[in-house]
């Protein structure tokens, strides 16, 4: 059977041609139809359970459900009968009748996919609500809440959980009507495997997965006016958050943000693209150091948190190959608390440091006894792309007309290689940019490194430095960064250097930004790609491309770090991860 | 070489002369129930007291277990057949009835009209 | 020394090692876990997390298993599990009143163990031996024909039994 | 206690005759048109010439199987079988077999199957005498722990014949022709499934024997295994041999330790017989079986599930397409037939696809067996032809309902199942007729209700046990069939409400069609067929708050006549206080109170409580 060859489908009665081999859902979404749908998602395997997608298939006794079932030459399909209509928005209501009814004040209010399905198919009564499931919330995570009362089974999570990021923290337990999504044993998920990349939070079409929001804190620090309030932003924060305020993807809103957060009352308002460039001129000099011999090879990056708390977990064998570098977020929070108070003359326990990130797993990064500078914490509390959208919003800042401002120095001005920090393979490009020039004394003239950029699982690339072939690699999720170190793991030669980050897309898909909107899906790909665009245009923009050209960044070592990997650096930019042993531990990840 | 069907031809007859060996041919063969319901209504001791009966001395008589004849309200049963003669199958067997079979059917030959299965 | 821990472990290790050489591996879980339940009774937390690290399947997987079919335990049992049947012949024949009726007595709802862990009441479905219905399967041992009130003259034989 | 079935009493009402000889003489469809009635009374005419009718028993069979050659009539002990049997040849029998003890050789015929060993010992058996035990012919007559009692039954000729004449491509032929329809309920065509997974891609394919036998109250399977495993392993070699795998799986309910052991010690004698291993019987042929245990869980009967739990899953079943005979265990190719599906095969071999097909009804081949259970006097095992018809089987065969009780109604199917009622007493046993009628084949329970038996109450105790079975996985089966159940316990606790019915209606439909595999889409069947068939039931129950067979406890009212003395003993046994009374007057239920148990009404000796 060859898979481009075309069938003839009927759909309600109208003929189409169609590739063989395509799912009915894919077939009636290239011609104009939008079954409603639910359990399903592109980027993961077909579950068929939620049934919502069904429809009518002449000569088959039950109804097919679209997301499986494959066309067939001749097939008659019906989409929209009276009969399926009234089955779909029963099978809702059947969802529905073992669902909170707290929509108002539920955290996915207008956001959830659930309630617009109910919308969608007419549900304005309930006719045969009983029993429902109630289960404590799991609140022991850093990062991410289980509400297992609002979920619905769709098993979405324990997909991504298992297949994108094979990290394998959660699973269905018990069966029938008592079937709940949890970690193994039902462990507080702080107990387990999980490495808070929040993907569940991402990818669950209500409320059941969310983060552990800090807003309400925030606002009364932000009160208080015998403190220094400090906020960093993170790079793929500003080319997602229009998302929240109803702008199409790929806006990049760092001014209207800086403007922002003073307006909500943060005295300073840094940018995690300057520490990003520190980290370059960190991680570049580390990679030299060890290409020369001194530390073993393949060098991996360890700017992402849930990356950092996977290998923990997972691969503690590749500890040593992991950069001694703290990520961004935190050389900043180290930086908030020591060089900066410095220069305004404050002690550091008056400053209260605040990222703000597209990720959960910074969550749990931040409260890191590894990251403590002097015994206290570099970096205080740590909100997400969603969170400071809800208090943006809820302040009554207008972030979408504001008047753009910078951000203040001295740890505001960064180049475009912090930008692309973001998006999956910018943080090896910004490397290599600055290692290139560092090892030579030569400038890389050529500096968008194509093949490092997109979305495919694992990249590579060979750069020449010195007629000395360097070999790179770049994976961007967990199971791919998996797989990528079974290569490693076999052929330890292979590369020199790699760099992972733990969420699908890189930082811009990370488990902390908006909610798809109403026509999209959560980890859509042209979605990320808007957003990856937007900071490469940063990048573009920028007279300064590499990080060692960043002034600031030479101050920085000028005034105070004396030289990358000196003796202040590895005191407040370097530190090490040690091995965990959660519960249910397994090796490799279980591939 | 000989094919699979002349090889099963031999493999029955060797079973059979196994079968044989065991005492097929005593004047009676006795079959107890010996499935999972059988031995739920208490088929197990019935055998016990068959082995017994044997080990004591019960002479000319082959005893076998058996699977389930699918007759649920009568178990346990056990079957006495003798060539010749019409197979007695009898129901709701205890452990009474057991040692009754044993005296007056195996060693008299008097079938127990009242606990045969019609 | 060895303690009894430490053998039944070994055991359950031989299994898993003499599993691990079969083709699709992974496949043999559910009876990894059998193996197990015979050895420990029921299938204890870190006996699950030794399978996982033992097998490489991530413990969430064999917790699904584990909590999706009945027959396997979570839990400690008592000295004497209790399955009532409760297939069609003996619902029919009264199964249900049976049920009740133990239930009060033992105080306790199917699926629990009695404090002093003498007795685990379980529902079974057909035991196949619907020609004595209504049944109960004391551990390995079949009793039929039962009514309310001779099922609880059996329990108090058996806690009699016990002490 | 436990063992209460000590009785010295005989086990059957009617008075045995004692006879030296019995006359089973078929009265199958195809031997009646031949006239077999007409020899009857031959026979009887014949023995009293003789003077030997006190030494015979004459007994009507059902089919015997030989159809072609009929009529047929044997004659016990010795299993002698005359066919073509004329009203002129009665006469040379009776003298030549009974009175000269020489078998009148002109009409004696040697056509030989499988079956007719069981006959040698249960020929006269009333409760055997309609059946046919085709699956189960073994089951009863050998020792199933020994492989030698099976090889003396021609055990594992099938397989040698095969192996012997057959291509895999001849076999599937054969099964086809044989007209076998799959017997783990739904009826596909074995030849078919077989066909498919031969003609899938791929170099390796599985074969299963699903043996998760689930339905409550049936046990066909596990009698089937109990009884004679061999035949099951047979079934699998010649399936495996005709797809072209080399590995077969056992999927066995962990519930079933003797079936299990059973088969492992049958596993294992073929291994050392060279039934399985490499190149069996010295062909080209290597297979080999696995057995799998089930933990507890209903819907791993249903395929995909099973092969789920195969690899160690949780069962939850798979959306289909693709199909298992494509896609199955491990992604490959894979053909799973159930316990008594393989038993089959191995008698569609040696007795050939013809003689199979000449058995049963137009559209379903063969035979079925049956768990009858419920409100009848013979319970137990039933195996008979396709075409028997509901009615033989309930009252010829099972001997009808116990205490002078009126039949009310049969369920067949099990929780996928529905219930027929007397009017359709008469519909035949095959896949098409017994869905026409409203219920369904299924793996083969069969409840018999008296009227003593509320059907609210039954589609309650059914949909309960689908609803604890549901794997959980899509949301019709896993959230409405437990709202069903809801409003199912809602009506037979008393608080039905009008729209009830018109809700189970309507979820009903949904779900049948709206589930992802069998077991959600089949759940509201015992609740739809007694809604279609016992519809007042359930306005009875809701309406009126009434149960006429006084089942739904919660309905009943307990109140005293005019029949009471006031002796006080029902106010002793009252566990909450809700009588009242003054010795010698008349004495009065408080309804708030009782909570109908029912004690008063037991120590009562004057008939003075009511229970409405």
């Amino acid at each position: 059977m060859a898979k481009d060859s075309i069938v003839t489908i009927y759909i309600n009665e109208k003929e189409y041609k169609v590739k063989e081999g395509q799912t009915i859902m894919q077939a009636a979404d290239s011609h104009g139809f939008k079954i409603p749908r639910l359990c399903y998602h592109p980027k993961l395997s077909i579950e068929g359970a939620c049934r919502v997608c069904i429809v009518e298939v002449e000569g088959m006794k039950t109804y097919a459900a679209s997301c499986a079932c494959p066309v067939a030459e001749g097939m008659r399909i019906h989409t929209n009968t009276k009969e399926l209509r009234r089955a779909r928005r029963d099978i809702v209501e059947l969802i529905l009748d073992n669902h909170p009814k707290d929509c108002h004040t539920c955290e996915r209010d207008g956001n959830c996919e659930l309630q617009r399905l109910a919308y969608a198919m007419g549900i304005r009564h309930r006719h045969f609500e009983g029993e429902r499931k109630h289960y404590e919330k799991d609140l022991s995570s850093e990062s991410v809440i289980r509400d297992p009362d609002k979920c619905i089974l769709c098993g979405r999570c324990v997909r991504i959980c298992s297949e994108v990021q094979k990290v394998n923290a959660l699973g269905y337990a018990h069966r029938g009507f008592k079937t709940v999504v949890m970690p193994a044993f039902n462990a507080p998920f702080s107990e387990s495997v999980c490495s808070n990349c929040g993907q569940c939070i991402n990818v669950c079409p209500t409320a059941s997965f969310v983060e552990k929001n800090y807003t309400q804190e925030l606002f009364e620090k932000l009160d208080n006016p015998d403190i220094i309030k400090i906020a960093q932003i993170a790079p793929s924060v500003r080319a997602a958050i229009g998302e929240a305020f109803g702008l199409p993807p790929g806006r990049a809103m760092h001014g209207e943000l800086a403007a922002s957060l003073r307006k909500l009352g943060f005295d300073y308002v840094f940018d995690t693209q300057f520490s990003a460039d520190l980290t370059i001129m960190e991680e570049a000099s580390e990679f030299l150091e060890r290409l020369q011999g001194n530390g073993p090879l393949p060098m991996i990056t360890s700017c992402s948190s849930a990356w950092m708390k996977y290998v923990e977990h997972f691969h503690p064998d590749f500890l040593p190959n992991i950069s001694t570098c703290k990520s961004p977020m935190a050389m900043m929070g180290a930086l908030t608390k020591t060089y900066f108070p410095g220069k305004i003359k404050k002690k550091p326990e008056e400053i209260f440091s605040v990222a703000i990130m597209c990720c959960t797993a910074k969550k749990y990064e931040a409260a890191r006894p590894e990251l403590m500078v002097d015994g206290i914490r570099s970096v205080d509390l740590v909100v997400t792309t969603r969170e400071i959208a809800w208090m943006i919003k809820s302040a009554g800042i207008d972030l979408v007309n504001i008047k753009p401002q910078d951000f203040d120095a001295p740890l505001g001005i960064s180049s475009g290689a912090g930008a692309i920090f973001g998006a999956t393979g910018g943080v090896m490009e910004a490397a290599i940019r600055t290692a290139y020039e560092l090892y030579t004394g030569e400038t890389l003239l050529d500096i968008e490194l194509a093949s490092l950029r997109g979305f495919h699982g694992i990249k590579e690339a060979e750069i020449v430095i010195d007629g000395k072939p360097i070999r790179v690699a770049v994976a961007h999720g967990l199971g791919n960064a998996q797989e990528l170190l079974a290569i490693a793991k076999k052929d330890p030669k292979r590369y020199h250097f790699i760099e992972v980050m733990g969420c699908p897309g890189g930082c811009i898909g990370g488990g902390g930004q908006p909610y798809a909107t109403a026509n999209s899906i959560p980890l859509d790909e042209e979605c990320l790609a808007k957003r990856a665009e937007a900071l490469y245009a940063i990048d573009r923009e920028k007279t300064i491309r590499r990080s060692h050209d960043n002034p600031d960044i030479q101050r920085l070592y000028r005034e105070y770090l004396g030289r990358p990997l000196g003796q202040l650096s590895h005191k407040l930019l370097h530190t090490h991860y040690g091995a965990k042993l959660p519960r249910g531990i397994i090796v490799g990840g279980g591939e | 070489m000989k094919n699979p069907l002349e090889i099963i031809k031999v493999k029955r007859a060797e079973a059979i002369n196994r079968i044989l060996g065991r005492g097929y041919f005593s004047t009676k063969r006795v079959y107890v129930g010996m499935a999972t319901c059988e031995i739920a209504a208490g088929s197990a001791d019935v055998m016990e007291i068959f082995q017994t009966a044997i080990k004591n001395g019960l002479v000319d008589v082959y005893l076998s277990q058996k699977g389930c004849a699918g007759r649920c309200n009568l178990e346990p049963t056990v079957e006495v057949i003798e060539e010749g003669k019409i197979p007695v199958k009898y129901g709701l067997v205890d452990a009474g009835r057991a040692h009754e079979i044993i005296e007056r059917h195996l060693k008299k030959g008097e079938v127990i009209e009242e606990w045969v299965i019609q | 020394m060895k303690t009894k821990q430490d053998e039944k472990m070994n055991l359950l290790e031989e299994y898993m090692q003499e599993m691990k050489k079969q083709p699709y591996a992974e496949s043999q879980l559910i009876g990894i876990l059998h193996k197990a339940q015979e050895l420990y009774g029921y299938l204890p937390e870190d006996v699950m997390e030794a399978i996982a690290y033992g097998m490489n399947i991530p413990a969430a997987r064999i917790w699904g298993v584990a909590s999706f079919y009945h027959y396997f335990n979570l839990e400690p049992v008592g000295k004497y599990t209790l399955s009532l049947c409760l297939g069609t012949a003996c619902y029919v024949k009264g199964a249900g009143k049976i049920l009740d009726r133990m239930r009060e007595y033992l105080n306790v709802d199917v699926g629990q163990t009695t404090e002093d862990r003498l007795f685990t009441l379980q529902e079974a479905r057909c035991l196949g031996a619907c020609g004595l219905a209504p049944v109960l399967m004391v551990n390995d041992r079949i009793y039929g024909k039962l009514t309310p009130d001779s099922t609880i003259e059996l329990l108090d034989k058996l806690k009699k039994d016990a002490k | 206690m436990g063992d209460s079935v000590t009785t010295n009493q005989p086990i059957e009402k009617r008075p045995r005759k004692q006879v030296e000889y019995n006359i089973i003489l078929c009265s199958g469809p195809s031997c009646l048109h031949n006239k077999s009635s007409e020899l009857y009374t031959e026979i009887v005419k014949q023995l009293e010439a003789f003077n030997c009718q006190s030494k015979v028993e004459i007994i009507l069979s059902g089919c015997l199987g030989m159809c072609a050659r009929g009529p047929i009539m044997v004659i016990n002990p010795g299993y002698i079988l005359y066919g073509d049997v004329g009203v002129n040849d009665v006469h040379d029998i009776i003298k030549g077999h009974i009175v000269d003890k020489t078998p009148f050789s002109q009409k004696v015929i040697h056509e030989d199957h499988l079956f007719n060993r069981f006959y040698r010992v249960f020929g006269d058996v009333k409760f055997f005498g309609k059946q046919m035990r085709i699956a189960l012919r073994n089951c009863g007559i050998i020792d199933p722990e020994k492989i030698d009692d099976y090889l003396s039954v021609r055990g594992y000729e099938a397989l040698a014949k095969v192996l012997t004449d057959y291509s895999p491509a001849e076999v599937i032929h054969q099964i086809q022709d044989s007209g076998l329809r799959g017997r783990g309920g739904a009826g596909f065509p074995t030849g078919l499934k077989w066909k498919l997974t031969a003609d899938a891609e791929g170099e390796v394919k599985y074969v299963i024997c699903n043996a998760d036998e689930g339905d409550p109250g049936a046990f066909m399977d596990r009698s089937a295994i109990e009884g004679d495993p061999h035949s099951i392993i047979e079934g699998m070699l010649i399936g495996g041999y005709a797809v072209g795998a080399k590995k077969g799986f056992l999927y066995i309910r962990a519930e079933y330790p003797l079936a299990i052991k059973r088969l492992e010690k049958a596993l294992t004698a073929a291994r050392e017989q060279n039934f399985l291993g490499d190149n069996i019987l010295g062909s080209n042929y290597s297979f080999d079986i696995e057995i799998r245990l089930g933990a507890g869980a209903f819907v791993c009967g249903e395929e995909t599930a099973l092969i789920q739990s195969i690899e160690g899953e949780r069962g939850m079943p798979r959306p289909r397409p693709p199909y298992p005979s494509v896609r199955g265990l491990f992604d490959k190719p894979t053909l799973t037939n159930n316990v008594e599906t393989w038993a089959n095969i191995p008698v569609i071999i040696l007795d050939g696809a013809k003689w199979f097909s000449t058995i049963g009804t137009k559209s379903s081949k063969g035979t079925k067996v049956f768990a009858v259970a419920g409100n009848v006097e013979n319970t137990g095992l039933v195996e008979v032809p396709m075409g028997t018809t509901l009615r033989e089987i309930i009252f010829d065969i099972c001997g009808g309902i116990p205490g002078n009780r009126k039949f009310k109604a049969l369920q067949t199917g099990g929780p996928s199942g529905g219930c027929l009622t007397e009017d359709s007493l008469d519909t035949q046993v095959d896949y098409e007729s017994l869905a026409k009628a409203g219920s369904f084949m299924g793996s083969g329970g069969m409840i018999v209700m008296d009227d003593t038996t509320c059907m609210v109450n039954v589609a309650r105790y059914f949909l309960e046990f689908t609803q604890n079975e549901s794997c959980g996985k899509c949301t019709p089966c896993r959230e409405g069939t437990k709202r069903m159940l809801e409003i199912l316990t809602r009506i037979t606790d008393g608080r039905g409400e009008v729209k009830d019915i018109e809700k189970l209606e309507r979820l009903g439909a949904m779900i049948s069609k709206a589930s992802l595999c069998g077991l959600g889409r089949s759940a509201p069947n015992p609740v739809l067929s007694t809604l279609s068939k016992f519809r007042n039931e359930y306005e009875d129950h809701i309406l009126h708050k009434k149960c006429t067979t006084g089942s739904c406890q919660a309905m009943l009212t307990y109140s005293i006549n005019d029949q009471c003395i006031g002796c006080g003993a029902c106010i002793r046994v009252c566990p909450v206080n809700a009588i009242k009374g003054i010795k010698r007057n008349p004495h009065t239920i408080d309804s708030e109170l009782c909570i109908k148990c029912g004690e008063c009404m037991k120590v009562c000796k004057f008939r003075a409580i009511d229970r409405v």
